[in-house]
């Protein structure tokens, strides 16, 4: 059990993070302190959040780039929700972000299950459609900190046992996934689905009503985080979390999620999504001049999948006896 | 037929230009006969500035007032624009001066460079560290600015600009930075930060890392969306020059030129109808005003005004 | 077997004209149609020649590209790094402007630097076997990193005056250079796919990379070809679009990628692989560039285009497939 | 045929009702009439064999049984009652299970897990209770007596456990009709009696069993009754006591096929490929052999022996990590298939759909994709030299097809194995291998293929054919390599190539212990 554990690819990314952290720490010191892990953890709750969703959909053989949009939308809407009815409790606000992210996505997975768009192309549409959507209603204007309710800013930093409140959602909808994925028919129709889409038809699952719903899910993960973006940052407008739609992907697939469908973990993917949070929030204090950044996380990612790619490499089937204890 | 005056921003949806739209308006039922055309791309790219300059000269409007993403890359494309018979001037964040007939700037940019250090330097009896947040790295007027800045640093003793970092003008990017920023060093004083995305964002961050009173957020930002920030105390006085004037001056200096009633020539005198009249200098370059100061004492006053 | 009766199998059971007329490029070709006199319509300025020629701009470069993803995607890979090939070309070519290098000069360190991206991108996908999607979104930060390395927030724009050639020239009265460049390549890649053993062996690996290989073909040669020749595609609209701009910034051609990957399958290019044609993407090109060119006249903010190119890229594959599902439940 | 009174039994067995009846069922699949009108009787306690060539719609009815299809027409009833499923799930809740021909399983998910998805059972909160689900795996695991641990990941399975597993997941759903298509295709002898002592137990306990084959000795062993397909349509049904092997052929082919190996002289030539010494760091060490123009070399093993993966390295799929191949005299490397081509050396892969043809392109386009450099000019393709091209070699082999521009995706097995054939012979090869080439072919078209193999040898073709069938590598080799876990064991020629000899060398067994 635990030398199968050793050799597994969660192992290596938690091997890859913490040599990481002692990496920065050399350099300084106080990123390993508590406190500022604790930051670095808060600061990468969109991303696990999202990621997680996002795995559903990856497992099913599908991509979903539409996130991002899904988040300015969500996150406008229920911004500008917030400015015309400040009296709103964060409960209702939280629900309708959940909802509205929900059928956004189930807009997706319903393309993709009733007509058999290719997810890639429905998402590639959906993701220009959402963001142009947001800039209709918000007619390309900015929401800002002081339109925002106090009630509506604060809940994400409210601290509870010395977490805020946005890490204590990562924590919740991590523990979730972990239950839905192993522990449901759903969750384990997602691997089906995605590594062998035949044989699921002939085990009774719908392949286009189980990609539906890991599209749905999917949104919905990016519903809540349109409100927990929007709220943190005390801004809503068109462009946020641009470009972060690859981001989640690559924490998928840094994670060992397999773009192929049908194989990967709850854990990988909270690694994957933690080992690209550890970087970024690294390299902006060890020194590292801005200009490198995108290089240097584009050469994590890089060499994250060659790794994964490395370590999962079937090796060809053992037919020589004498070759069965090298293997 | 109206005149068509285009005034093309970096990015729609911006506060600070649309403010500027609004002065632009003002101008135009000034002046009676024209039209505004206010458009500029969805994010602040080149490219995209491009593509709208491109359908502007198809649609044969009279002049374009450009805030550019890029000093050189709209050069090829405004020359053409003025081959045409358009009149190109920018304002606000400057094109080369091959691409326009003249920049107005919205004061002088050596009077900008100086303010944001004093803004924090007038909170920093005892000196110490501060650290720039700006837009992209390819945003025009921060650059002169930050460069006017370190001019003058001289004149401030005791205070360090220990790093400059860049916010893209995103806010999550920005807070991200400013965060990082706070981190690296703990003993910041300052964070300035000479755009009005990034010193909100910075705001938050030193909110968020409970810091307020220890690391004051100054620069240019605009009264309606700092006035949080200022109410907090994270942010104890910023500038800001009136967008509105500044979009109303760039409509009344286009139209100037493209009516014929002046011409932007070194030395020339151009009137800008309420606001005075504009000297250009040796390279056609002109300052509107100075910049104004906000905090606490008036900043209620003019939060709902842009 | 040689005394049993055979049985006659034709060579085809429809007709060159039966199959233009089914084919996704007719359908395609009718929207472009109806936007051509959408527009005409719409805007007075719409029917001039120099306006035209302006508005080829919002296409040649990407279509550039895309001719070339599109044969990736019909092998079944993709290419998200495109974007970041021109910014890292340009700058290149920039700092080779700034040595005082000629513009010959200039456009073969382009050239070379664009190749080099290809088959690093080729290298990693068939040499480590690594999935395009993933590779490419890693070179993707790469190659604009390492351009932003360089660059920082400095901007290249000592390019020779002859190199403006590329990117604001004029062939003939309105026909512009890169017009030329858009036809010539769109002509060179409707035959290499179409005609040639070379096309072929695309196809045949989009359907089946195994079953390709099992019948002789050089998946791994083909592939890496495939990935240099988007390399040298990016190289060249990096030649034009840095000769527009007159200058590089780091920044350069940020986010074009998805435009490209749009217009390729607007072009009806299945995204899975194994089938589109050149002329397809031909067409989406002028759609793509008549939509944001129509548009834009109206001082459509580009945001609001980009709704229409989003619905545009649905509705043409999502319509007729709901038709064919209304009429197959009546009967 | 009449009824004497010795087979009495059997007809007794007509006077009960059927489990299952399936009446006037039609499926239309675009340009392809797969079933038309077509009826099925399964009754309690019995085993149906199915037969029928390749195409003749055996497992699509058996898709139609199981909710996979929709058929356009007809009834299904069930005890009497008509019924519709519109999904699996439905057929499994009505009690109809199914092992498929193709593998149904998920490399990712463990064991049970495949055995259970769909209908786990569940414990607390509606949640998976993935202990009872590994136990009681376990236990349809040992009823079947297979040893396959419950919680281990599928992908670690070889292919015989991997089949035992789809048995297992049949078994899984309390079924009262249990369909079988083509289960024994992968396994090996041992597993083969055992799975045919569960059908005896599964008829003892009164259910109803389809099978499907295309094994005479097999049917006959196990099956109680039989229905004929031929060409989507339903020739004829009846107890199997009342006919004869003969019988069911030409019931099946509309024709009676005579001899299924042909007489073939030994033609054997100079030699022309030779193999020294090839090993490779997991799948085979040391195989050495030559070859002769005109020969049928058999390559004989249990299932999983490796000798597909020495065809592979041959063919320039794998790189052997020592050893030398000359072909005509001339050392060669190989290292890819390209250079195989080129060399003379071709491959029919054992795996059609996802090896041998590139479904998805039409047929003339699989035939010429290695023999481009024949048809094109200057690179640039021909069609009109391309069809005539395919034209000459589908005729041969007389390829039953819409058209040539037809998706062989489209095709019957049989047909989609003579585009393969065909896009070979176009290239002119030296040497074809053969692996497994009528692995789940009817017998017409096997006949044909053998026929057409003794006809490629007597042109002076090298053929090495390696199948799992004895008959055949008995019927057609001149001479046969048996290899064992990756290695050559023995190599027979003439009076030594018997059944018994080609077993004991490929199980292991010594002399002395026979
Ligand atoms: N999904 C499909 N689309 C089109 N045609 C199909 C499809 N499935 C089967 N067919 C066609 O239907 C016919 C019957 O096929 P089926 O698989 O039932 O044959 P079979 O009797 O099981 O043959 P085999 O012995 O080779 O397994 C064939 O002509 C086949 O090509
Ligand atoms: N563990 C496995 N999982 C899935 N498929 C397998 C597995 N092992 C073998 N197969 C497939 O089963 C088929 C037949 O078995 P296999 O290829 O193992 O025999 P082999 O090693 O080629 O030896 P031989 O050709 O001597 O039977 C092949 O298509 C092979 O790909
Ligand atoms: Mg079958
Ligand atoms: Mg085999």
């Amino acid at each position: 059990m635990i030398s199968q554990f050793l050799k597994s690819r969660e192992a290596i990314l938690v091997a890859a993070i913490v040599s990481l952290l002692a990496l920065i720490a050399t350099r300084f010191p106080a990123f390993v302190e508590p406190g500022n892990l604790v930051n670095v953890f808060n600061d990468t709750s969109t991303l696990i959040i999202l990621a997680m969703g996002q795995m559903c959909v990856i497992l099913t053989r599908c991509i979903d780039l539409s996130v991002a949009a899904n988040v300015a939308l969500t996150g406008m809407v229920v911004a500008t929700l917030n400015t015309l009815m400040p009296g709103l409790p964060v409960a209702a606000i939280l629900l309708i972000a959940l909802v509205l992210g929900a059928c956004l996505g189930a807009i997706n997975g319903l393309l993709v299950w009733k007509l058999q768009i290719p997810a890639i192309v429905v998402t590639l549409g959906t993701m220009t459609i959402f963001r142009g959507i947001v800039f209709l209603i918000s007619d390309g204007k900015w929401i800002n900190a002081h339109e925002m309710s106090a009630g509506f800013k604060d809940f994400p930093r409210m601290e509870l046992a010395g977490l805020p409140m946005l890490s204590w959602f990562a924590i919740v909808v991590v523990i979730c996934f972990v239950v839905m994925i192993n522990r449901t028919p759903l969750g384990r129709s997602f691997f089906a689905v995605g590594g062998n889409p035949n044989a699921a038809v002939y085990t009774g699952i719908d392949v286009g009503r189980t990609q539906f719903l890991a599209f749905t899910i999917s949104g919905m993960m990016a519903g809540l985080t349109g409100y927990l973006w929007v709220s943190r940052f005390a801004v809503a407008y068109v462009d946020i979390a641009g470009g972060f739609e690859l981001e989640v992907v690559a924490a998928c697939v840094i994670g060992g999620i397999s773009i192929a469908g049908g194989v990967g973990s709850v854990a990988g993917t909270l690694l994957g999504a933690l080992f690209l949070g550890v970087i970024k929030n690294a390299l902006p204090v060890i020194n590292i001049s801005p200009f490198w950044q995108l290089a240097i996380s584009g050469s994590a990612i890089i060499i994250a999948v060659a790794f994964n790619a490395q370590q999962g490499r079937t090796k060809g089937r053992v037919i020589l006896k004498s070759a069965e204890h090298t293997a | 037929d109206d005149m068509r005056i285009a005034l093309v921003v970096k990015a729609l949806g911006i506060g600070f230009f649309e403010a500027a739209a609004k002065g632009a308006e003002e101008a135009a039922a000034e002046l009676g006969g024209v039209e505004v055309i206010y458009t500029g791309p969805t994010d602040t790219t080149a490219e995209g500035q491009i593509e709208v300059i491109n359908s502007l000269i198809a649609q044969q409007v009279d002049a374009i007032a450009v805030s550019a993403n890029d000093t050189d890359a709209l050069v090829p494309t405004l020359k053409k624009a003025m081959q045409r018979g358009i009149t190109v001037i920018s304002w606000d964040s400057g094109v080369a001066e091959d691409g326009r007939q003249l920049h107005l700037n919205p004061s002088s940019n050596a009077l900008i460079g100086n303010m944001i250090i004093k803004l924090a330097a007038d909170h920093m009896p005892d000196g110490g560290d501060v650290a720039i947040l700006s837009a992209t790295t390819t945003s025009t007027n921060q650059n002169i600015w930050i460069e006017e800045m370190n001019k003058v640093m001289g004149n401030y003793p005791g205070i360090n600009v220990v790093a400059t970092v860049y916010g893209d003008d995103l806010a999550d990017k920005s807070y991200r930075e400013a965060t990082g920023l706070m981190q690296t060093h703990p003993d910041l004083k300052a964070i300035i930060a000479p755009t009005s995305v990034g010193i909100v964002a910075a705001a938050q961050a030193v909110v968020d890392a409970g810091k307020v009173g220890q690391v004051n957020v100054t620069g240019l930002g605009l009264p309606s969306e700092m006035a949080g920030a200022i109410e907090s105390g994270a942010s104890k006085s910023f500038a800001i020059w009136n967008p509105i004037d500044l979009g109303y001056s760039a409509t009344m200096l286009a139209h100037a030129l493209a009516s014929g009633a002046a011409e932007a020539a070194p030395g020339a005198e151009i009137p800008m109808g309420r606001m005075g009249t504009l000297t250009l200098d040796e390279n056609t370059n002109g300052a509107m005003a100075d910049p104004f100061v906000y905090d606490a004492s008036n900043i209620e006053e003019f939060k709902s005004i842009f | 077997m040689t005394d049993a009766t055979h049985h006659h199998v034709p060579d085809r059971l429809t007709t060159p004209l039966q199959r233009t007329l089914k084919s996704w490029e007719a359908l395609l070709l009718a929207v472009a149609v109806a936007i051509f006199l959408l527009n005409s319509f719409a805007s007075p300025y719409f029917l001039n020649a120099w306006n035209l020629s302006d508005a080829t701009f919002n296409f040649t470069e990407k279509a550039m590209i895309a001719f070339a993803m599109a044969l990736v995607i019909i092998s079944g890979e993709i290419d998200l790094s495109v974007a970041s090939i021109i910014a890292l070309t340009s700058t290149a070519m920039g700092a080779a402007a700034e040595f005082g290098v000629g513009t010959p000069g200039i456009v073969a360190i382009g050239l070379a630097v664009g190749l080099a991206c290809g088959a690093f991108n080729g290298a990693l996908v068939t040499g480590l076997g690594l999935p395009s999607i993933v590779v490419t979104i890693g070179t993707m930060s790469l190659f604009r990193g390492i351009s932003y390395i360089v660059l920082g927030d400095q901007a290249f724009m000592n390019y020779p005056d002859s190199f403006a050639w590329f990117g604001q020239g004029y062939v003939f009265w309105v026909i512009t250079v890169e017009l030329v460049f858009f036809f010539v390549f769109a002509v060179i890649y409707g035959v290499v796919l179409h005609k040639t053993n070379f096309g072929r062996a695309v196809y045949s690996i989009g359907n089946n990379p195994v079953g390709a290989l099992f019948s002789g073909i050089r998946v791994k040669r083909v592939k890496f070809i495939l990935f240099l020749l988007t390399g040298v595609m990016a190289a060249i609209a990096s030649i034009c679009l840095t000769s527009r701009l007159g200058s590089t910034r780091p920044s350069i051609a940020f986010g074009m990628e998805l435009e490209v990957v749009t217009m390729v399958v607007l072009g009806g290019v299945n995204i899975l692989g194994g089938s589109g044609s050149i002329p397809g993407v031909v067409i989406a090109a002028f759609v793509m560039g008549l939509v944001t060119f129509g548009l834009g006249l109206l001082n459509v903010p580009g945001i609001v285009m980009s709704i229409f190119i989003g619905l545009l890229l649905i509705g043409v594959i999502a319509l007729p497939r709901l038709f064919a599902q209304i009429r197959q439940s009546r009967s | 045929m009449y009824l004497s009174p010795d087979v009495s039994k059997a007809a007794d067995a007509l006077m009960t009702d059927p489990i299952l009846s399936l009446d006037g069922i039609t499926k239309i699949f675009p340009g392809v009439r797969a079933l038309s009108d077509v009826k099925l009787d399964l009754y309690p306690g019995q085993v149906t064999a199915l037969v029928g060539e390749n195409g003749a719609g055996k497992s699509t009815i058996v898709k139609v049984l199981t909710g996979i299809y929709q058929p356009e027409e007809g009834t299904i009833r069930v005890d009497g009652k008509e019924t519709r499923f519109p999904t699996a799930q439905h057929a499994a809740d009505a009690g109809i299970t199914a092992i498929h021909q193709e593998t149904v399983l998920f490399d990712e998910l463990s064991v049970a897990e495949n055995i259970y998805i769909g209908h786990a059972p569940r414990g607390k909160y509606g949640l998976i209770d993935t202990a009872k689900m590994r136990r009681d795996a376990g236990e349809l695991l040992d009823r079947i007596g297979a040893e396959i641990d419950p919680a281990v990941l599928l992908k670690d399975l070889g292919i015989a456990n991997k089949h035992l597993v789809a048995i297992s997941r049949a078994l899984s759903i309390d079924a009262r009709v249990v369909i079988m298509d083509e289960p024994t295709a992968a396994l090996s002898q041992k597993e083969i009696e055992e799975l045919y002592e569960l059908v005896d137990r599964l008829k003892a306990e009164g259910k109803a069993i389809l099978f499907i084959s295309h094994k005479f000795d097999e049917i006959f062993r196990i099956a109680d009754r039989y229905t004929v397909f031929r060409d989507g349509q339903y020739v004829g049904a009846g107890a199997m006591a009342d006919v004869t092997e003969d019988d069911l052929v030409r019931l099946m082919v509309g024709r009676s096929v005579e001899n299924i190996f042909p007489e073939r002289a030994s033609t054997a030539g100079d030699e022309i490929l030779k193999v020294d010494g090839y090993c490779h760091p997991t799948e085979f060490e040391n195989i050495s052999f030559t070859l002769r123009r005109g020969e049928i070399l058999g390559f004989y093993g249990l299932v999983g022996a490796g000798r597909s993966e020495v065809m592979q390295a041959l063919f320039g799929i794998t790189k052997p990590s020592a050893g030398t191949i000359s072909v005509d005299g001339r050392a060669r490397s190989i290292r890819s298939t390209a250079e195989a081509v080129e060399a003379g050396i071709v491959y029919v892969p054992e795996d059609r759909g996802k090896q041998g043809a590139v479904i998805g392109m039409p047929i003339f386009k699989n035939v010429t994709l290695p023999s481009l450099g024949r048809t094109s000019r200057n690179g640039f393709t021909r069609l009109a030299e391309e069809f005539a091209l395919t034209r000459k070699y589908t005729e041969r082999l007389d390829l039953r097809a819409a058209s040539l521009d037809q998706d062989v995706g489209n095709l019957s097995g049989g047909n989609q194995q003579k585009v393969v054939i065909a896009k070979w012979l176009a290239t002119e090869p030296k040497i074809i291998i053969l692996d497994e080439p009528t692995k789940g072919i009817d017998i017409g078209s096997k006949a044909a293929v053998h026929a057409f193999t003794a006809e490629l040898a007597a042109q002076g073709l090298a053929v090495i054919m390696v199948s799992s069938e004895i008959p055949e590598i008995v019927g057609m080799s001149d001479r046969v390599i048996v290899m064992r876990e990756g290695r050559i064991v023995a190599e027979l020629q003439g009076d030594e190539v018997t059944p018994e000899t080609l077993v004991r060398h490929a199980a292991g067994i010594s002399e002395g212990k026979q």
